[in-house]
């Protein structure tokens, strides 16, 4: 268990850090993309993709870079994507949206909302037809649901009864607009019941909840290669899109920002820690060593060379 | 090499079974892919011969359908997706666009979308606004897609064969009244390199570009005013996306006159890139280019209204003779020779030279 | 009651004796365009449509005949346009698949699958902000239900409760292939449901029942200004497109076939009629009269004129 | 005539608010439609202003949207659609193509599609391959829509003003680098004609056809080489939907030289479309016609990969040195007067003196 955690926890704080870092030096203007942050909802990424394996596939959307780290993506090749550079993780061609990392099975993500989910399904369809111990896993948020090819897609996988996990990260906003302007409400078990597909909310603010939960379920997709329906509710701390704060603006109620705030991910699980005896002292090791690789990634992506201009033209086709 | 007389339809058919064969990767999907219309018989018995592995049916899902069927492909499937009408693909513009023609780029390579999406354009029997649209200048637009277009059956199985095993998502054009062809066919499976043009008449007076059944009427042209000492360069764009023009752009340095035939309309349409392309690169027309195609406006379904739509043989002949001023009692004489060949037939339904045998 | 069901007898054998006369005249050659009947499923249209005033909205889809009937469409125009003629209710642009007549509010017919359905949902949107007391119905098929807009439009209509009704003719087939093999199961509750739009389900080819259930359904919508779902099970007699059989091809189960088949909805009507004491005699003149009158239009429209090809090239724009 | 210096952005917002007040029948309708961006301030306070049933937010469902706002139009609403980018109307291309495009021509003109879509092009800041596409030409193949595409601050207020009262769907394509231009703007509302072309500056020696931000460019290079006594017909072709191409064919008559650039791939773009028709009116060009515009690949995210994919003003100056042949040592003195004025920023950046003021 403590093992665990401390898993967890290394994912959870990893992600943190190199986010917080993206947003206190994007103003240097050296990260010339747009970048969303995950800052406040890295346990929906942790505590699920902490269960995969490897040759599990994942596919996200613009707001990645939790779910390509949680997945064991190459930070260097990250960064470097998001400064432009030659060894960015696609040569730079895609920045901060496009993160992808085949090695890990990071397949890709994709930021037009809900466009990687008819990708996903098809993966799945591949890891049915061809008998793989695989499974899929589609990252989508709550305004994924409002696009029609989400609703082909649960039906195709429901009546396939494909290996997916739509794995939906319910913040509440979509850009700067409550969900309530954009659906009768914000249960998605709904949806998943028109199309039969089992469906579980859970905490996404809370890592061991979410790691508990979805291990029985990853497990139960497996076996059964069946598709499931995941609803993590959660909340992004920064503007939608850029390094910032956006509190000022008011578009959110200041009093769910504080309800929020109070669970936060990172302060939940280390508190989970402490009640597990893992003391102070050895968290700060831990966050101390993952801060000391971080900085040296970033240094890293801040010296690769921007890419050559003439790779512009390569790769349009195979 | 063994060569039959089969028709364009047997001839797609083949190229499915024969690659079904060669590679199990290889699976087909769409709306009613093992109905008993199968698409118009190209892929009958595909179930009943391979098991039903080969074939998934589809809901009426068309953006959903294709990204499945990239989705599956990135990891190593090979995906024949079937639409009975170009329009249909509307719906799925945004995977095709989006996740189809980009993967290769966004990845670096690292993923390929082999897919063939065939999409069937309507013509005749009142197919009208939503049932009749070609859309290949489209699809030729967007960088990251092929485009293939077969007039002839050997066409059609070979160029089938080469998009199936391309490694990139090709969008595979079939008229509808290319069905009715007949011409020769090999009967072995052959990979053959996809290419843009394919020539079929050859000729010094003057360069003719069509594709699809503009093509055959091309063919009939070309083959009666050789009667009249007129040769003529005619090619098939056969895959206008990606576009060489090397051939062309040669065949016009010796012919100085060049006419083209959009199967879309004239607007925006592969006519007007080629002759772009051709005045970029300084070549001395002896009369001005000619483009033929549709007029910019959607199909109509009337027969009544359709008069006066798609480019005819005669509408060729005058264009020809505009571009090389045949003397008009010599036009008069081709112009009657043609009309005595080609029947009467009602304008919606396709003139029995259209068959073939090619 | 009595005069309700003449009525209703009345446009339930108009529908069917001028599509048993396209299907006979087809062969003639003059028709020439595809045409999708709604034979055997003539209920579905009549008993809903016979509620609607004139001014409330109706759009439909590739299978409009009955609809564009029922809503008191112009006749001879509706064949002059199948003819391709001048007379034709778009001028012949158009052919069987997009009938529409302004006058009775007939709106659109629009031959893409679920394409109709946005329209639809704008139009209810704009009788809502205007307040008008109209109400809007699209008649969709059950594989409309699979195009992802379907979803977005029951979600828009459900949010922002807009007088819509989804009228659904599930005749079990998408061309030759059957429910199970696209969805689920062909309750189409779960997806009303999915929305919080309420849903009834009917049987299809009873016009009482039909009419019944929907004029109530009716009045709810046009009072609260919201959705609702109507499922109406039905079966297609003849080939998906064109004017024959086709059970020889056995894509559906011959004892399918004769259940339907024995639940025919105009013997229905006319066993209902005797019950009610409208004999024989009177039913043969409600017929004879409007064969009269069928035929006629038939041959106005078979010696319309052909539109001048001139008119091919107006009205791109307005 | 009362003009004052603004923004683009003011232009727009200027436009929609005056259309809200001279047409009750106008709403608007959009993803963060009242949001605190509000399409980057182009419709900041609408709410506020004229109350919450002029904005209507939308789910994220393109399709559905473009559908919902073609339906309240046939009835008499004007719609005015907002999408942050040109790429999510992919998911809606259905609906455009469908509907919007066809309903005019379908309906006999009894239905009118009163849209106006407005699109953002990106680019710059890394955008990238699914944020950075323009499909200007896409939209211009389709007969039906009209396409807008202003430049300058006072196009923008009475080009969306003319689009919002014309009865037809319009595309209204904003480039993001526009919104920051400044220029004199007229203060009263008017709907003026719309027209393809705008003249920009006019001349003898040379046609030159651009759109949105190319159109600054080719501005800053006109004023330049006007010094140097080349003086240019510079057109900005601000609406390439539907085309009339009969200023230019008689400014190319009369220069005999022509240069296009697209906003988007050179490939299937309006200079092809513009290219084809004027050789097919015999104009006999004294150099070969030139086009510019994006190669034909998706648009890529850093800053290194973009060095050469836009066309720059030294791009453009190149063409017309090769076009005109003007004299090397003449020539070297422009660019060199051309490089000291336009200051070395950053790539993914507009130049200071895209904003203006024109
Ligand atoms: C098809 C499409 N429409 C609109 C956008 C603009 N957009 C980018 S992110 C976003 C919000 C998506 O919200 P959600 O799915 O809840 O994810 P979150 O940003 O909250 O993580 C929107 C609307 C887009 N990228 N693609
Ligand atoms: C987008 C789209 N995909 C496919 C088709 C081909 N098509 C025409 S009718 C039809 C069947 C539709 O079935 P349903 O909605 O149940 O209506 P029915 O024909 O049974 O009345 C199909 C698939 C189409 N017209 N549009
Ligand atoms: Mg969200
Ligand atoms: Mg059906």
């Amino acid at each position: 268990m403590n093992n665990n955690l401390i898993k967890l926890y290394k994912s959870l704080y990893l992600t943190r850090f190199v986010e917080e870092t993206i947003s206190k030096n994007y103003s240097k203007g050296q990260m010339r993309c747009p970048v969303h942050l995950s800052i406040g909802q890295e346990a929906c990424a942790t505590g699920l993709i902490e269960n995969l394996k490897k040759t599990d596939k994942l596919f996200s959307n613009h707001r990645c870079h939790a779910h390509y780290l949680a997945k064991g993506g190459n930070l260097r090749k990250m960064l470097s994507e998001i400064y432009g550079k030659n060894n960015g993780c696609v040569g730079g061609v895609g920045g901060s949206m496009h993160l992808q990392d085949q090695s890990v099975g990071m397949v890709s993500s994709i930021p037009i909302v809900s466009s990687a989910m008819g990708m996903a399904t098809g993966n799945a369809l591949y890891q049915k037809r061809n008998n793989l111990n695989e499974i899929t896993v589609i990252y989508c948020g709550d305004a994924s649901l409002e696009e029609g090819i989400f609703f082909e897609c649960a039906n195709f996988a429901s009546l396939h009864s494909l290996p997916i996990i739509f794995a939906c990260e319910n913040n509440l906003f979509s850009v700067y607009t409550n969900i309530k302007e954009r659906q009768i409400d914000s249960n998605f078990k709904k949806y998943a019941s028109a199309f039969k597909i089992p469906y579980k909310k859970i905490d996404g603010n809370r890592v061991d909840e979410v790691y508990k939960s979805t291990k029985k379920i990853i497990n139960l997709v497996r076996k059964k290669r069946k598709p499931y329906f995941v609803q993590m509710d959660t909340y992004r701390y920064k503007e939608h899109c850029g390094p910032s704060d956006d509190d000022h603006l008011k578009y959110r109620n200041s009093n769910e920002v504080k309800f929020w705030q109070s669970k936060d991910p990172i302060s939940y699980a280390k508190k989970l820690m402490k009640k597990n005896n893992i003391n102070e002292k050895k968290i700060k090791k831990i966050e101390a060593k993952i801060e000391i690789f971080v900085n040296k990634q970033f240094k890293h992506a801040e010296i690769d060379k921007l890419p050559n201009y003439k790779e512009a033209s390569k790769h349009i086709y195979v | 090499m063994f060569k039959r007389n089969i028709s364009f339809t047997e001839a797609i058919r083949e190229a499915v079974f024969q690659s079904i064969k060669k590679d199990k990767k290889l699976f087909l999907m769409g709306e009613g892919v093992d109905d008993p219309s199968s698409m118009w018989g190209t892929i009958k018995g595909v179930k009943k011969k391979f098991g039903k592995s080969k074939t998934i049916e589809m809901p009426v899902s068309e953006n959903g359908m294709i990204g499945v069927a990239i989705g599956s492909a990135i990891n190593g499937s090979k995906v024949l997706v079937n639409l009975q009408r170009v329009e249909f693909a509307l719906y799925a513009f945004e995977q095709i666009i989006n996740n189809a023609a980009k993967t290769s780029y966004i990845s670096r390579g690292k993923h390929s979308v082999p897919i063939v999406i065939r999409m069937v354009i309507g013509r005749g029997w009142g197919q009208g606004p939503e049932h009749g649209q070609s859309l290949e200048n489209i699809f030729s637009a967007i960088p990251g897609l092929k485009v293939v277009i077969p007039a002839f059956p050997e066409e059609a199985k070979s160029m089938l064969i080469a998009s199936i095993f391309d490694p990139n998502p090709v969008i595979f054009l079939e008229h509808r009244w290319s069905h009715f062809t007949r011409g020769k066919v090999d009967k072995k499976f052959k990979i053959k390199k996809l290419k843009s043009f394919n020539k079929i008449t050859s000729g010094s007076k003057l360069t003719l570009i069509a594709n699809s059944v503009n093509v055959l009427e091309c063919l009939r042209v070309s083959k009666l005013l050789k009667k009249y000492n007129i040769d003529i360069d005619l090619f098939n764009l056969c895959m206008p996306n990606p576009l060489d023009l090397t051939e062309i752009i040669r065949s016009v340095k010796k012919t100085k006159h060049v006419i083209t035939i959009d199967l879309s309309h004239i607007r925006l349409g592969m006519g007007s890139e080629i002759i772009s392309t051709i005045l970029e690169n300084r070549i001395n027309l002896k009369s001005p280019p000619i483009r033929l195609g549709l007029p910019f406006h959607p199909v109509p379904s009337s027969r009544g209204l359709v008069k006066n739509f798609y480019p005819t043989g005669q509408d060729i002949l005058y264009s020809i003779q505009k571009s090389l001023k045949i003397p008009k009692v010599k036009f008069s004489q081709i112009l009657k020779e043609y009309n005595l060949k080609s029947e009467k037939l009602p304008i919606d339904v396709p003139d029995p030279y259209f068959k073939g045998p090619f």
